[in-house]
């Protein structure tokens, strides 16, 4: 067994997995919120990665500039999404609406491949590329410091989300939508804003994706690891988000390490399979009690 | 004008048909599935397989979606277990079509319980998201036991036969297709006359008052996953002995969203409605490409356009269909007939 | 159809004895985390009577009904039905047994008929299976055949629904939902009928019909009925034996006129603040 | 421009004219060849479709321009597939309906096998196709289908060779897609290196679609390949596997197959492409090469680059020309078989420089090829080795 081998293939683990809880995070924030998974995460990711293109490739914008304006766009992208699509749906069943999102997936992809084209892209470089060594383990240097930058925007984000009014009152509708409605939240206010801000997650996230593998209109693929990511740490739990992102990068790894290329999915899909046998509602979830 | 049928007695009430009118119509359509292949080109030909094969996997993917209330996004996978059922079967045996067909029904509605059993305790979107799982590690299974489904290359196979006559082109395998498709959507139409039929939509509308009323949730629950994928795995086998050749690659998971896209468009819980969607989803890439030559005189670049379109149109249905016409087209078609029946005396 | 022969020659092997119990409730509790819903809950109901069951709002009427027709588990105690503990019985099962009920929050099926809601009630005795069904021939064809001719004969035309047959559940006013439900619950061939609010949000009129029918339902069916119902004037009209509960206990069980007059009784409703309400129920009812 | 040249430069045109109306005239008394086309227009293939697509255009306008096939006007008719196999077989369908097909291009692997049955009961065509599937390489199997170039095993094949001939004994990495593209060669690549002496001590899948290539490298780092042959993709993951494998300090040179050599993609790697090489059997647009009139034709004929896709599709389409040209000129009629035999007959044929060497059929396929390397300076894939011919 080469330890140092081991040792490094789970740092990179930790390191995607860093890029998975992040992207979780924000399907997470919008099931709490709104009680809809949305499958078209994936898509929106990639829909920001090809923004950023747009922005620094095309019109040759400093990354300065070009990463905000990215994140900007694609969260003004979310909320039009919200007004659109998602309003109308309001009181429809989770059902109907899982299935508008996957819709929207379908939708994005088209609209990447008219605007930008069908082929694969690559981003142009902002990370410095020397490699990271901790200890003798070498870190590929995107990894970490996607995983770094991941790391820092979910730490801001949670400490934003226990103290800002915003959080509270996104916390609130949360616990019932109904009962915060009455106490003068803006409920489709929150609506909007969390479609807003996970559209932004989502494009960030997206760009330190597509910065490490590059992009293509079938980049959305990721958003089925995070689905298992949300479904293994509980749909509402941003905790279980931040743990099972963690490990399902992990496994991910080790499985293709150790495997091969073609166990990664599989790997992950058991996982999930698993936990739905054996805590049906997630490591962190809670389950709804049913009525009559 | 065709109010006021009087219906003689109860098992008259409850047939499929009820006017002179539908069973002429029926009786006309009849006549047309008879006489279509041999009026039509190979293209027409394909088409109406094609077409066909997507009714059974739509009718199928209904009847668990639609009438039980439980998302799948696994149908495309349980056609693929039929379709490589019946590539090894006819590969490796020789059996005759009509029995592979049903061992491939079969071996899907195996598979489909054991992606259903997690309904035990799942349900909603848990449950939707439990069926990509299982397409994944179907797909798996597909591209990796290359001792039985040939790896990634997959498996090519022999024509159907009938007598030693071979069917190999659209409008041979045409006569495999079509009663295969007659008898499932009667099948399909006929539960739902039957208590199986109302304990799936009782399921959907309110599964614990269902429970309480005495069903069986998990047993129908699984009946439901058990008949659907049954109907999905015939259509992979008719889909396998339409196209001969069989690759992981032929059943993704896109398609499982086609079949969920046609209910939704067509109509979810209603079996004219999972026709008229399985026909207008297929037909759409054609009507697009018409529109392409149209167009392609005055914008030569139409052509170029057209695949990304082609996803637009296909996820902008969905979403339209959901938010204004969550009956789909088959209310729409509904409401059609209705304005005639009563024409001219309310409009 | 055999097995409505069966059934009713079992019955008419055993004819009803009356003051013989068909369900009992002993000693049951039941607690949502830590929160008792019921505790030491103990009546009985005779065969062939109407029991009603009373209390102020969040007494834990419907979650004793739940836990009778098997939906909750009561974490102690046991339910008897025809002499029979159903504790481990799954509700779908005590269904078949012949426990029909009704629901407070009107549970119809939407995507159906008012005919196959009804049609529906009788699922458990039906044996048609997957092939009969495909196919519609033999079995299936006459099952449901005997069936319709049964509800139409039986229920439909006794309930007066006659004209709203093949309308979606979904178009119909309040009345006659609750009437749809009794339809449901009767096609189930019940031995006992539990109805949970069975007139709640009912016009007077609609109210006279339905005490008329539940009446029926037990003189001329034979059906024994056990209901929860906050309109005291119908309780005290039609009942034969009156329990009442608050705060998941039983306060007292008797007569409807001793159990109206018992002052446990009256302070609950006071202790709820329901007082108003209950003199002016107690009004309508004389 | 001098007055002397612009009217030679005329009579030329009014000369090609005339010809042209020539061969039209000739064309019109005799059957038009009709060359059908299941094509990626659109979708994920669409970069190398549109490339295709040109390039047979080309070829055939290039083909009738010089009198036709015998006399036989070539006939191309396309048909967008979006890179489905269930739409390309819906165009064969409609295109063969519609018209009587002797030739055919397909766009994937998977269709050519799902058509291929169709193919021998119809025995009317021969098909070549973007697909260079070792499996295809099986005139037994496949009796009416061929591959225009190397199969993908012969591809890996021609590396190994040009490996073993600069590094005896090199190690060699194989890094390939889960796909059956990316899976195609592996087991002829295992063989031939062990054939040639090279260890090949580290082979490696990659999931489709998948983004973080980082522990590949690791492993990479770890058998210290001196050469890695990619194979299976187009573009990602080659430029991060580079990149990683650079700045870790790995001297390792980095190979392609003919999809991922296109000198624009290759291009669009960045400071990485500058040493990548690969395998390409034809020459580039931008070659300038003796006695090769037809790359010059190109080059008149479109002004920008072109990719390699267009040269696939552009000898596709002249391999196909040329074997109805054998059976035309063998008074045979066209039919699948005959067409292969003609095609089989194609021996030291003179591509006009869009590949470097007379090439003959082999089989199902055309096994030549030349490794390329990108001169970053020059921003172009340049010869590294002299064309190699397997047998």
């Amino acid at each position: 067994m080469d330890w140092l081998f081991f040792s490094e293939i789970g740092l990179a683990g930790v390191g995607s997995g860093g890029l998975y809880a992040l992207t979780g995070l924000a399907l997470v924030l919008i099931y709490k919120a709104t009680r809809v998974v949305n499958m078209a995460i994936g898509e929106i990711l990639m829909f920001g990665a090809y923004v950023f293109m747009g922005f620094s490739a095309g019109l040759a914008l400093p990354m300065w500039a070009a990463i905000p304006l990215a994140i900007l766009v694609t969260g003004l992208m979310g909320g039009v999404i919200e007004r659109l699509i998602i309003r109308p749906m309001l009181g429809e069943s989770a059902i109907s609406i899982f299935m508008v999102t996957i819709g929207l997936g379908s939708v994005l992809v088209g609209l990447v491949e008219i605007i930008w084209g069908a082929n694969p892209q690559r981003l142009v470089e902002f990370m410095p590329s020397d490699p990271i060594f901790i200890g003798e383990a070498y870190l590929s240097s995107k990894v970490g410091y996607a995983f770094a930058i991941a790391a820092v925007v979910l730490g801001l984000f949670l400490i934003v989300f226990r103290t800002w009014r915003g959080g509270v009152a996104l916390r609130a509708t949360a616990g019932d939508q109904a009962a915060a409605y009455s106490m003068g939240i803006n409920v489709p206010g929150v609506f909007s804003s969390v479609w807003v801000i996970t559209a932004m997650i989502s494009a960030g996230a997206g760009i330190l994706v597509g910065s490490i593998g590059g992009i293509s209109p079938n980049m959305g693929v990721y958003g089925l690891s995070v689905l298992v990511v949300v479904i293994v740490g509980g749909l509402d739990s941003l905790l279980g988000a931040l743990i099972a992102g963690v490990l399902v990068g992990i496994i991910e790894t080790y499985a293709g390490a150790y495997l091969g290329g073609e166990y990664k999915m599989l790997a992950t899909f058991c996982l999930l399979v698993l936990v739905l046998v054996v805590r049906p509602y997630g490591l962190f979830g809670t389950h709804e009690i049913e009525r009559l | 004008m065709r109010i006021g049928t009087a219906k003689e007695n109860y098992l008259h009430d409850a047939a499929l048909f009820d006017t002179n009118v539908q069973r002429a119509w029926m009786v006309a359509l009849a006549a047309a599935l008879l006489v279509l292949p041999f009026i039509s080109g190979q293209y027409i030909g394909y088409l109406v397989c094609l077409v066909l094969i997507n009714i059974v996997s739509t009718t199928g993917l209904n009847i668990l979606t639609g009438f039980t209330g439980l998302v799948s996004l696994g149908q495309a996978a349980f056609m693929g277990v039929g379709a490589y059922t019946v590539a090894i079967l006819e590969i490796n045996a020789g059996t005759p079509f009509l029995l592979n067909l049903l061992i491939a029904g079969g071996a899907a509605s195996l598979v489909g319980v054991v992606v259903g059993l997690p309904s035990l305790r799942v349900k909603g979107l848990y449950l939707a998201i439990a069926t990509i799982a299982a397409s994944v590690i179907l797909h798996f299974v597909f591209a990796n036991w290359t001792s039985v489904t040939g790896g990634v290359s997959g498996l090519t196979m022999p024509p159907a036969s009938i007598f030693g006559f071979e069917l190999v082109q659209p409008n041979q395998v045409y006569w495999i297709i079509m009663p295969i498709t007659v008898v499932m959507l009667f099948g399909a139409a006929n539960l739902f006359r039957t208590r199986i039929g109302r304990a799936f939509i009782a399921i959907r509308d309110r599964d614990i008052s269902a429970e309480v009323l005495g069903i069986r949730l998990l047993r129908y629950k699984l009946l439901s996953f058990a008949i659907s994928s049954f109907y999905a795995g015939v259509a992979g086998g008719l889909w396998a002995y339409f196209f001969r050749v069989i690759t992981p690659e032929s059943f993704p998971l896109m398609m499982s969203i086609f079949f969920l896209a046609a209910i939704i468009v067509g109509g979810m819980g209603s079996i004219l409605g999972g026709i008229l969607g399985a026909v207008f989803m297929t037909m759409v890439p054609e009507i697009l490409k018409m529109m392409v030559g149209v167009l392609s005189p005055i914008w030569p670049d139409a052509v170029a356009v057209m695949s990304p379109v082609r996803i637009i149109v296909f996820g902008g249905l969905i979403i339209f269909f959901l938010i204004f016409e969550p009956d789909g087209l088959a209310e729409i078609w509904r409401n059609i007939r209705r304005f005639f029946h009563l024409w001219p005396f309310r409009t | 159809m055999q097995m409505r022969q069966v059934s009713q020659s079992a019955r008419s092997i055993e004819p009803p004895l009356l003051n013989q119990e068909i369900l009992a409730v002993d000693r049951v509790s039941l607690s949502f985390g830590g929160v008792k819903a019921l505790s030491n809950v103990s009546f009985s109901v005779k065969e062939g009577s109407i029991t009603s069951v009373i209390g102020p709002n969040g007494a834990g009427k419907t979650s004793l009904f739940n836990s009778i027709s098997g939906f909750y588990k009561p974490s102690e105690g046991d339910v008897r039905f025809l002499g029979e503990n159903v504790n481990k019985i799954t509700a779908p099962e005590r269904a078949e047994r012949g426990m029909a009920r009704t629901f407070q929050n009107i549970a119809l099926f939407k995507g159906m008929t008012v005919l196959d809601n009804i049609k529906l009630g009788r699922h458990a005795h039906l044996k048609t299976n997957v092939l009969d069904a495909l196919f519609y021939f033999g079995r299936a064809r006459r099952e449901e055949c005997e069936l319709r001719r049964e509800i139409e004969e039986r229920i439909i035309d006794f309930l007066e629904i006659d004209h709203i047959r093949n309308q979606s559940v979904a178009n119909l006013s309040y009345g006659l939902q609750k009437r749809v439900e009794l339809a449901r619950a009767l096609a189930m061939q019940p031995k006992i009928l539990l109805l949970d609010e069975p007139v709640a949000g009912m016009n007077r009129e609609e109210t006279e019909d339905m005490a008329r029918f539940i009446l029926d339902v037990k003189e001329e069916w034979g059906v024994t009925v056990l209901m929860v119902e906050h309109d005291m004037g119908l309780v005290m009209d039609l009942s034969d034996h009156v329990v009442c509960l608050n705060f998941g206990k039983v306060i007292t069980e008797g007569l409807p006129g001793d159990v109206q007059a018992h002052p446990d009784v009256i302070s609950a409703y006071l202790g709820s603040g329901d007082v108003a309400a209950l003199r002016k129920k107690f009004k309508e009812g004389k | 421009m001098s007055i002397f040249h612009k009217i030679a430069k005329r009579a030329t045109a009014v000369a090609l004219g005339a010809g042209l109306m020539v061969g039209a005239a000739h064309a019109a008394d005799k059957k038009d060849i009709v060359l059908g086309g299941s094509i990626p227009l659109t979708g994920v293939f669409a970069f190398a479709g549109v490339g295709i697509h040109a390039g047979i255009q080309d070829a055939v306008k290039i083909t009738n321009d010089n009198g036709g096939i015998e006399g036989h006007k070539l006939v191309y008719v396309p048909e967008d597939t979006a890179y489905k196999v269930d739409a390309s077989v819906a165009a064969f369908n409609k295109i063969t309906s519609q018209h009587d097909v002797n030739l055919y291009y397909g766009d994937s692997t998977a269709f050519s096998k799902t058509i291929a049955p169709e193919l021998d009961r119809s025995g009317k065509m021969l098909m070549a196709g973007a697909s260079f599937a070792s499996e295809l390489d099986d005139p037994k199997k496949y009796p009416n289908i061929f591959i225009p170039g190397p199969s993908y095993t012969d591809m890996v094949g021609i590396l190994l060779e040009y490996i073993a001939k600069e590094k005896p004994g090199a190690k060699v990495g194989f890094v390939h897609s889960d796909t059956e593209f990316g899976r195609d060669p592996v087991e002829g690549a295992k063989a031939s290196a062990k054939a040639l002496g090279l260890d090949m001590n580290l082979v490696i899948s990659t999931a489709p679609g998948g983004v973080d290539v980082s522990t590949e490298v690791l492993k990479m780092r770890r058998a210290r390949p001196d050469f890695v042959i990619f194979h299976g993709y187009v573009l990602a993951p080659i430029p991060e596997f580079i990149t990683q494998a650079r700045s870790m300090g790995l001297k390792t040179k980095f190979m392609g197959t003919f999809w991922s050599m296109d000198n624009s993609m290759v291009g669009k790697m960045g400071d990485v492409a500058d040493g990548f090489m690969g395998v390409m059997p034809y020459n580039y647009y931008y070659t300038t090469a003796d006695n090769a009139p037809m790359l010059d034709k190109i080059r008149s004929m479109r002004n920008t680059y072109q990719s390699n896709a267009y040269m696939q599709g552009f000898f596709s389409t002249m391999m196909m020309a040329e074997a109805a040209r054998n059976t035309v000129k063998a008074g045979k009629e066209l039919n699948g078989a005959n067409l292969k035999a003609g095609l089989q007959a194609i021996k030291d044929f003179d591509t006009g420089g869009v590949i470097g060497v007379p090439v003959s059929v082999k089989g199902n396929s055309v096994p030549v090829g030349r490794v390329y390397q990108y001169d970053a300076a020059k921003k172009q894939m340049v010869a590294a080795s002299d064309w190699i011919n397997l047998d």
